[in-house]
């Protein structure tokens, strides 16, 4: 232990430099672990927001849309129930459609049925609940923008998959910097091994130290990058919840957190496996 | 003690080091080994620290074949045999102390032990003023009689020097070998490779002359050039 | 030259360890210019499809319409011009509509104007274009869907900031890691170097081999990712192709070439860079 | 040709290697310096080649003071200096042959010679043979030699040795030995910094006697030890 830090001390510049090059990939391991967390819930928020539209009968009274209501609220997946009248409709309707044809000209009256606008929880939901408030009693139709969800599905199940394999091809990329790097700190110690072992140090008495000072450097490089990712990390989200307060960047510190211990425990696990194969590697050798 | 038969060495690159060798060295002897440059002195003393293995031949170390032995034995063999590297072969980033006292710390040496047999070490050697300089903070001698001190530190069954005075003064090279016979007495075997005449001449012990990788002379009492 | 290529094969497994460091640093690299580069892409084509819609008098003959058509066609950022005839215009309105009321009830009439459907080439040339339009004679109105013109615009615009930064900062990770790559290696040398000093080498002569040197380890390494690169994307973009048809994949060859060979560039600078400030900072130290 | 004026010299870590050094070398004399180990004789070589830089005192080798010279004039003034290093320094990831050439490269040495003059110097050391092999690849005795070879070959108008005869055989350092005395002939100046008592009385060359970082003799046709 003591052994590990001296060594660690006394090598100096390049201990340095290899701290440097983990805490850069680990930062960047990070960053993009944020990234994918913020693409993954702007996604989610994306599809939360496609919602489904329940026309219900024209002529219900006010207790009876009130009764309609709490079922539709009791649906599974549905997080919030919007109704909007008739008119209300009518007059959103005219408004956006007044500078291709007067409607007035040619409609007498409000042809339109009221609404319950349905906000379901993930987009795997959507088919379901709009079948289920199908069975709704007094529900005319139930619209949703079929394809476009269909797409959007897709997309989403894309990103998902593509964010995942992405995760773990950077892991793997950082692993491999990582532990090369360790290595190639204890490759330069090759005649130090060799003289190790001339003494009659056993293969586990030399591994030792060097895995923990892999484990040190692995710990430090992890530490760097969870201070840079941290505070670089809130002031963009800062940032960005001010310039574009409609993108929901995740601030959860959980989250957050989950993130940091994610890339201090890689840095640390690396760290030890970098110690470990290049010695193994050296001592293997004769 | 030691015994070699029938040895040979070739180097991967070619060069062969050793042929024909046959040697027995019985405990507590002591044994200079001379000869020309480039004879093969320090390839002998590597085959018995396992540091090299024959190209055929077996090399027996207390009754052990180590030409055969495995690799994880390895470790145990080389603590019982303590070497003056020629080379001196210091780890860089330790100091002299940290040097002396690892090769006890890889025997699992108690700590308290370790520092007081470490200390007396290096007072043999004349080195407790330089204990806490690294070997690159050390005059060539300094650097030889560090690598005695650790050489010497777990007191090994088997003793291997290799040139150990070819960076010291005469006093001191002398003073160095009276140690080593003082060592030797106290039940050591001990092999010196030297090409230092007066020291060989005087201390009047067997002498191993090697030419071209080959023994040409095993003398009890003997001198180091066998035409003069 | 050749001193340099005989040094890079002696050092054996450590030139190796810092060729892959190297690799792997500049694909993850490459990996990210060419996801900017699809990002762009994904954005530019949905920001070309908004388009801008030109209402145009209700009783214009076929040849004024043609007349018509060439105007807009010349203006600036127009891109393609498509007539939607009020008949068509009328029974997709119709048909879109037709689940929430029965048009047909109560409209007699197509009160839909014929219509020019613009595409614009790029989201800033829209207003612009619309407000040409609408100067144009015969034209009743010009719409365009403008909040949600504005909302796109913000993110297109942070994205491609938050891309270019994020390139930048990748690159100077990428240069960081590579460069202290290759300064390990070096430094492993240290006693070489002070070595060569004593002989009497001049700093420029010390220099000279381990800068080739580098250069051949940013090469190298440069030269695998390249590989790495263009295999898996050619893989992954036909794969997206035929699972996502929709999605805008770049397959240019030349946007790519231009991709792999600033990787290349990079890591040959880098290489030079590397074994330049490493050497260097041995040479200063005495 | 060489000066030391008020030579003292500190290391970093508070160790005190010379005090009070006065010291005139001609134009090709030949000196020995003898002393102990970690007597200074290694820390006045390296002020000579401007390794280390006195602590105070002026160094004056070829009329300029050396202890100030400018960085970039370093590497030229140690072209006219061929060192033979205590430790060998030869590059490890080059073969002796290379290691020699390297010496003639870095001095601009057209192509075509410096293949005759490596070759040439190989020879004087009869180190042919080993031409190809790598440092790691040679018996101490023979990383001396290259050693020698390197510092030969570009004929410098000083030549420092270092300990050169520590791992060769008696026959060998008197080969060697003679060798630099023909050089020395040549017009150069010499010296060698030795613990071969033999050598030394043999030569009958002025020695300089040092002791803990003091000279304390300095004598035309000495012999090694001062009270014999
Ligand atoms: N690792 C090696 N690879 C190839 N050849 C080697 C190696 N080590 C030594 N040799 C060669 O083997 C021969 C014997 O070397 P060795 O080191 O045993 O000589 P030595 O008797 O110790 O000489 P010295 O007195 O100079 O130390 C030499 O010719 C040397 O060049
Ligand atoms: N780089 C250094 N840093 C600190 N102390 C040093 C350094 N180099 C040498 N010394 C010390 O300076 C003193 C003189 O060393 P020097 O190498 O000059 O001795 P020397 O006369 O060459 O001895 P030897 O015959 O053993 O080679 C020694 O005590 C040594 O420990
Ligand atoms: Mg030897
Ligand atoms: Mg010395």
């Amino acid at each position: 232990m003591v052994e590990a830090f001296t060594s660690f001390r006394r090598s100096g510049l390049m201990s340095m430099i290899t701290v440097g090059i983990i805490t850069i990939s680990l930062t960047i391991f990070g960053f993009f672990l944020l990234l994918v967390l913020n693409t993954g819930n702007i996604i989610g928020e994306i599809s939360a927001k496609m919602d489904v539209s329940v026309y219900i009968q024209k002529n219900l009274s006010d207790s009876e849309i009130a009764a309609f209501r709490s079922q539709l609220v009791s649906l599974p997946g549905v997080e919030k129930v919007t109704f909007v009248p008739k008119n209300e409709a009518w007059r959103d309707f005219k408004e956006k459609f007044a500078a291709r044809f007067s409607l007035d000209d040619v409609v007498e009256d409000n042809p339109l049925p009221n609404t319950f606008s349905l906000e379901i929880r993930s987009t795997d939901l959507v088919e379901k609940t709009a079948r289920m408030a199908k069975q709704v009693d007094g529900v005319d139709d139930v619209r949703y923008s079929g394809s476009y969800l269909e797409n959007t599905k897709i997309l989403v199940d894309a990103m998902r998959i593509g964010g995942f394999i992405f995760v773990l091809l950077l892991t793997f990329a950082t692993l491999l910097i990582v532990v090369n790097t360790i290595r190639l700190t204890v490759l330069a110690r090759e005649t130090e091994i060799s003289i190790m072992r001339l003494v009659g140090a056993t293969n586990s008495f030399i591994r030792g130290p060097f895995i923990i000072e892999g484990i040190l450097i692995g710990v430090l490089g992890g530490a760097f990058a969870i201070l840079i990712l941290k505070f670089s990390y809130d002031a963009i989200a800062a940032r960005i919840l001010s310039a574009l307060p409609f993108l929901p960047v995740v601030v959860d510190k959980k989250q957050l957190s989950t993130i940091y211990i994610m890339v201090s425990a890689l840095g640390m696990f690396l760290g030890m496996l970098g110690g470990y194969i290049s010695v193994s590697k050296l001592l293997k050798e004769k | 003690m030691i015994e070699l038969r029938n040895i040979s060495k070739n180097y991967p690159n070619g060069v062969g080091a050793l042929y024909d060798i046959n040697l027995h060295i019985g405990k507590e002897e002591f044994v200079f080994i001379v000869g020309p440059s480039g004879a093969g002195k320090t390839t002998l003393m590597k085959l018995l620290y396992r540091d090299e293995v024959p190209t055929t031949g077996s090399v027996i170390v207390d009754k052990i074949n180590i030409a055969g032995l495995e690799q994880q034995q390895v470790p145990y063999l080389r603590r019982n045999i303590g070497v003056v590297f020629q080379d001196y072969k210091l780890l860089p980033r330790k100091t002299v102390y940290e040097n002396v006292a690892f090769a006890l710390q890889v025997t699992g040496c108690p700590r308290s032990q370790i520092r007081r047999k470490t200390m007396q070490a290096l007072e043999l050697v004349s080195m407790l003023r330089s204990a806490k300089q690294f070997p690159a903070q050390l005059s060539g001698g300094e650097k030889q009689r560090a690598c005695i001190a650790r050489a010497l530190v777990n007191n090994p069954p088997i003793l291997l020097a290799d040139e150990p005075t070819g960076n010291l003064d005469p006093a001191t090279s002398w003073e160095i070998l009276q140690l080593l016979d003082k060592i030797n007495k106290r039940n050591t075997t001990l092999l010196v490779a030297t090409h230092n005449k007066s020291i060989v001449d005087g201390m009047k012990k067997r002498v191993i002359a090697m030419e071209s990788g080959r023994i040409i002379r095993d003398q009890q009492l003997g001198v180091y050039s066998g035409n003069l």
